[in-house]
């Protein structure tokens, strides 16, 4: 007697209910945000997962169109609100590309400085609501404690904990106060010692791989089709960081800096040793190795970090003058992305010799992310739609713009 | 490979329908006609030393001056203008890709200009292509599910246009 | 307050709320609250049991009544009742059939409950003929293997166990089979993604694998 | 208690008054229990995460905190959503309540301290407290919410089967004390740490640890508390309940929680007695006259408390450091670990008592074997405090 399935592509349910449709959110404590998920469901199995978007969207990109560059840098603060330098960097950087701009090398270490920082702060915050997505409350406090250190720095540097309009066209808005290297000297150093213990709780953490591991599995393939990036592209396998690999404008920021891109390549992690093993459950693309992802590339931005204010430090030149407010534009259209912590985040200005941009848009990262979510939700449990969404580490006001 | 021969070569292959092209731009750009775009980005991504395997964006601009003191000085005739910016993962290099639509089709106005769909060569379009129809209004067609993304289905007019005018109620709420 | 026997108080309450809730059971239009008087029913006989000092009877009264059969079926009907399968509307057909076949079990328990000489006439202290009377302990212990109603053999002899235990287990282990095959049979069986509105255009794959960058 | 009053009022009076006082104390203990192990839970989580936690209600420690707590439900706004079965959604707070309240009833305190003094109570706890997931699922039905029902399916799901395992794990030192009779365990277990049903034989020990597993899924607790999940559920069966009658599922919980760390004591930690026969020591037992044996009580009940403490902050602990499984996790956890293991240490407990009855260190005495001094025939005739 053959025990063979007749068709391998049948699934076998328990005992088939009626569908359900379930709408998560967009008030829901897993949706990161006013994000709408219509999940049909059998059971708590799910069938099909159709996200909603549009709930926080503020029209950025008609916004844009009526005001001149720089005083539009704010807004781009509200974009990946957890990442304003990173959106502040991401709009100076492309108007600078339409302008023909260099700035001095200092304003560049204070990018690269600030940047980083602030993609650790992200990443902490995507560690935090992975955990609690998954019930674990404890991890989002530590994570929080070591993000609001960072946001006292930011504070400290400009004034502001969220929406910062530090980085600007031209430059950056301020020199460092004094002090403010010995405390980020500090944070760097008490920051190392946090990461063990993010990784007991989390990522080494029996239950947190049995939830995560070979859940929501991205393939490469499927990853680059549906324009993923960030540290989504990066945990399925491919190589690619525009910090490296992006346009000379950007890149140059990162000139004579040395950072790893953490991606799986040959079945390793680079530097690999000094954190926990990946677990054998894991695949490379789940929601596990998104998590791994992020925890790796924080000590990455730390190193670089470090970096940027020793050469901060030995820098000599002013830190930049921002340009006018109504410094005019070119006509002509520039298209730029940076990598900023959710994935790469792409401004583009079309200039019509005004002040005032004919057309801003953006490209958001967790836009690209978000949509492939009913891609990797089929098929799935009612929970790991949770476990997968937190893995994709989306941010709403960025989605909706 | 630089967007020189990537012009050789789509000009070889598609001729007179590669419109235009500005390879000394900011970002260099290449324009080809409407109709043609889906075969185009099939040979882009596809083609074994082409390889574009990733669509950014999407983008649509109006060029549409209301003042007519103004629009004396553009220098352009009203239109539509979709960009489409992509990249190779594996050989590193960029193109945009641009389509000149008329802001209306068959210039009647509210008659929503059409495009193809790309949605079915990298699946980025799909909503992309969604937020375009949404905000610049072009209809792409064929595309699996062409709705409304970010504003509410009901909502009237494509707030990116240059001549869109925001309404004052929307479902009996004020809104300005 | 000598009056009030609390023994005959509580009987009374809880009686109360077993016929009540059983009544409420055969009233009620809504699927789930029959299941859960169903429910409150059984737990006041359980009460009635800890009242006659049955603690064992009751104890098992509540974990298998209402900790398992009630679950599982309160269980079943949220899985099933939604909608209008959640209203049930008796026909007077069925009023009908019901009272008919109620009435006679009635009937029955009644001419049973009234048969017992001790209540009919609570002076006089028959238990001795009560002892007399047959009982459903010989076919209950029967089932269990032991038949009281033949006489043992000798001692040292060969014990006589030609109790019905075996035909027991495998009726039972028939009925657990026939639960599992039910189960079996009522699986689903779906092909993913085969719902009209997961169909998309038909596409060509971007299948070419990124080569890795070095 | 009820004998005792008998000798100064009429018997009918004194078994009223009896019962109310056992009925006062027991609702003290269960509401007690959880406004103080609110405090804790609170106190404890904020230690977990590296914060101080309340501080300010009440002087230090905030350890008024529960009571503000209090009057921040009782003030809130009762809801009662519209498509919600009301008299169900009303009812089904109280049952909850009610069958967590209930395990009280068998559960002694110390040597004959108990309300009622039932020969099955291990049967009796385990029935009534399994009784809790009707008010679960009766709210998850009648919230006429799709994630309260979500919630209750889930929980029906998992209460049903880890009953099977608990069950099997409960059996083992029944088997061991050959009684279901709670004080009698519970003096078995007198004299050196040795005598702790969980120090009998290896079997016992793991069956403690597959028991504790199986209790903390059976009240819910994270990270068993899929029927909560508010990141999934949004909260779950208790998404639409607000006030009082969260309150009453949230008491629920903690008596609860309560009720099986001192089931747990009892079966396996040896109840009332301490590692060490400091009662014996200072002849406080109920030979040496009516207020020794009451103190050394009080000292029991003191003992008994306090593991009933350690088992609630286990769970907190467990609460507040692991994420939560999914419910095929929870499932395969009890079907393909959970019984199998369970059934195991039975046998093995049955073997090993077979072939060790007075166990492995000399001078042990074999199982069912009331150690002498034991109040537990004493109590049973009692039949109270």
């Amino acid at each position: 007697m053959s025990f063979e399935r007749i068709d391998p592509d049948l699934v076998e349910l328990d005992v088939g209910m009626d569908e359900i449709l379930i709408n998560v959110g967009p008030q829901h404590p897993g949706t990161h945000g006013v994000l709408r998920v219509l999940l049909r469901t059998d059971g708590e199995l799910v069938l099909g997962a159709e996200p909603y978007i549009g709930y926080l969207h503020r029209c950025k990109e008609k916004i844009g169109e009526n005001l001149t560059a720089r005083q539009f840098i704010p807004y781009t603060d509200r974009l990946d609100y957890l990442a304003g330098m990173n959106m502040n960097l991401g709009w100076a950087l492309v108007v600078e590309k339409l302008l023909g701009l260099e700035v001095p090398e200092k304003a560049k270490h204070l990018r690269v400085l600030m940047c980083e920082l602030g993609r650790i702060a992200s990443h902490l915050v995507a560690a935090a609501a992975m955990g609690l997505d998954l019930g674990s409350v404890t991890p989002f406090m530590y994570c929080f404690r070591e993000r609001e250190r960072i946001v006292d720095l930011f504070e400290a540097a400009c004034g502001s904990r969220l929406t910062y309009n530090y980085i600007t066209v031209g430059g950056v808005m301020a020199d460092l106060p004094a002090g403010w290297l010995e405390r980020c000297e500090a944070f760097c150093n008490e920051f190392e010692q946090v990461i063990p213990e993010l990784h007991a709780v989390l990522t080494g953490n029996a239950i947190f791989i049995g939830r995560t591991a070979a859940i929501g599995v991205l393939s490469p393939e499927t990853a680059i089709d549906f324009g993923c990036t960030g540290p989504v592209l990066r945990a399925s396998g491919v190589d690619w960081d525009l910090r490296r690999d992006g346009e000379p404008i950007y890149t140059r920021l990162y000139d004579g800096y040395e950072f790893r891109v953490i991606a799986e390549t040959e079945g390793t992690y680079p530097g690999a040793k000094r954190h926990p093993p990946v677990p054998q459950a894991a695949v490379v693309g789940d929601s596990w190795h998104r998590f791994y992802v992020r925890m790796l590339e924080t000590v990455e931005s730390l190193g670089l970090v470090r970096q940027a204010m020793a050469r901060y430090r030995d820098s000599e030149s002013p830190c930049g003058e921002p340009v006018k407010l109504t410094q005019k534009l070119p006509k002509g259209e520039a298209y730029l992305e940076t990598e900023a912590p959710k994935g790469q985040m792409g401004f583009m200005v079309v200039g019509n010799g005004t002040a005032v941009p004919w057309r801003v848009r953006i490209r958001s990262s967790s836009f690209s992310n978000l949509s492939v979510l009913s891609e990797l939700c089929r098929g799935g449990l009612v929970a790991d739609v949770t476990a997968v969404i937190g893995s994709l580490d989306i941010v709403l006001g960025e989605v909706d713009r | 490979m630089d967007a020189q021969t990537i012009h050789g070569r789509l000009l070889e292959r598609f001729g007179e329908r590669i419109r235009a092209a500005d390879l000394e731009a900011v970002d260099p750009w290449i324009e080809v006609s409407a109709a043609s775009l889906p075969e185009v980005c099939l040979y882009l991504r596809d083609r074994l030393e082409l390889r574009f395997n990733m669509l950014h964006c999407i983008s649509g601009v109006d060029y549409f001056e209301g003042d007519p003191q103004r629009s004396a000085e553009t220098g352009w005739q009203p239109h539509m203008q979709l960009l489409y910016h992509l990249s190779s993962l594996v050989y590193r290099h960029r193109l945009v890709l641009k389509v000149r639509l008329p802001r209306w089709k068959d210039g009647v106005a509210g008659e929503l200009p059409e495009v193809p769909s790309v949605a079915h060569v990298w699946r980025t379009a799909d909503w992309h292509e969604r937020e375009v129809f949404d905000l610049s209004g072009v209809r792409f067609t064929g595309h699996p599910e062409l709705r409304r993304i970010l504003c509410p289905d009901d909502w009237e007019g494509h707030p990116l246009r240059k001549d869109y005018r925001a309404p004052d109620e929307y479902q009996g709420i004020r809104v300005r | 307050m000598d009056a009030v026997c609390w023994h005959s108080v509580f009987f009374l309450l809880f009686a109360l709320a077993a016929c009540g809730f059983a009544l409420a059971v055969v009233v009620s239009t809504n699927v789930v609250r029959m299941a859960f008087s169903l429910v409150l029913s059984l737990g006041a006989v359980a009460g009635l049991f800890f009242l006659a000092g049955a603690d064992l009877l009751g104890g098992v009264q509540l974990l298998v009544y209402l900790g398992g059969t009630m679950l599982l079926l309160v269980f079943g009907v949220m899985l099933t009742a939604r909608g209008k399968a959640a209203e049930m509307k008796t026909t007077p057909g069925w009023w009908l059939l019901a009272l008919v076949v109620g009435g006679s079990l009635l009937a029955v328990l009644w001419q049973a409950a009234f048969s017992v000489d001790a209540w009919s006439t609570p002076s006089a202290g028959a238990t001795q003929s009560q002892a007399a009377r047959p009982t459903a302990a010989p076919i209950g212990l029967a089932l269990l293997g032991v038949r009281v109603d033949q006489p043992l053999g000798e001692e040292g002899g060969e014990p006589v166990l030609s109790g019905y235990l075996l035909a027991f287990e495998i009726v039972s282990v028939h009925l657990l089979v026939v639960l599992v095959g039910a189960a079996y049979l009522a699986r689903a069986q779906r092909r993913p993604g085969t719902t009209a509105s997961e169909e998309t255009a038909p596409r060509t794959p971007n299948s070419q694998l990124p080569t890795p960058n070095s | 208690m009820a004998e005792y009053l008998t000798q100064y009022a009429d018997p009918r009076l004194a078994n009223v008054i009896a019962a109310l006082v056992h009925c006062g104390l027991l609702l003290a203990v269960a509401v007690g229990a959880a406004a103080f192990f609110n405090w804790l839970e609170r106190k404890v989580s904020a230690r977990t995460q590296d914060r101080l936690g309340p501080t300010r209600v009440g002087g230090r420690f905030g350890w008024l905190q529960s009571l503000a707590d209090g009057i921040k439900l009782l003030a809130k706004e009762d809801v009662i959503p519209a498509g919600a079965d009301s008299p169900l959604f009303r009812l089904a707070p109280y049952v909850s309540f009610s069958a967590a309240f209930c395990a009280y009833i068998a559960l002694p305190f110390a040597d004959g301290w108990v309300a009622r003094h039932l020969n099955v109570a291990v049967l009796f706890i385990l029935a009534v407290a399994g009784l809790e997931v009707f008010g679960v699922i009766l709210a998850g039905y009648a919230s006429g919410s799709k994630w309260s029902l979500f919630g209750a399916m889930r929980e029906a799901a998992q209460v049903v089967s880890y009953k099977i395992p608990l069950a099997l794990c409960v059996v083992v030192p029944v088997m061991i004390a050959g009684t279901m009779d709670l004080v009698a365990i519970g003096n078995m277990q007198r004299g050196w740490l040795t005598n702790w049903f969980l120090f009998h034989d290896p079997f016992t020990f793991v069956t403690f640890l597959v028991f504790l597993t199986c209790v903390v899924a059976g009240v819910n607790r994270s990270s068993f508390d899929l029927a909560e999940a508010e990141s999934e559920l949004a909260a779950g069966f208790l998404s639409e309940y607000s006030g009082f009658r969260w309150a009453l599922f949230f008491m629920a919980e903690r008596a609860s929680m309560v009720a099986v760390s001192g089931l747990a004591a009892i079966l396996f930690l040896g109840g009332w007695n301490g590692p060490l026969p400091v009662a014996t020591w200072l002849h406080l037992v109920p030979e040496s006259g009516l207020l020794a044996g009451w103190l050394g009580n009080l000292l029991g009940a003191g003992n008994f408390l306090f593991k009933c403490l350690v088992g609630v902050v286990f769970m907190m602990w467990l609460r507040w450091t692991l994420p939560r499984l999914r419910i095929d996790q929870v499932m395969t956890t009890c079907l393909k670990y959970c019984v199998p293991l369970a059934a195991a240490m039975l046998l093995g407990a049955m073997l090993w008592t077979y072939a060790l009855p007075g166990g492995l260190l000399p001078g042990g005495r074999p199982i069912g074997e009331v150690p002498e001094g034991s109040a537990a025939v004493a109590a049973s005739e009692r039949g109270g405090r």
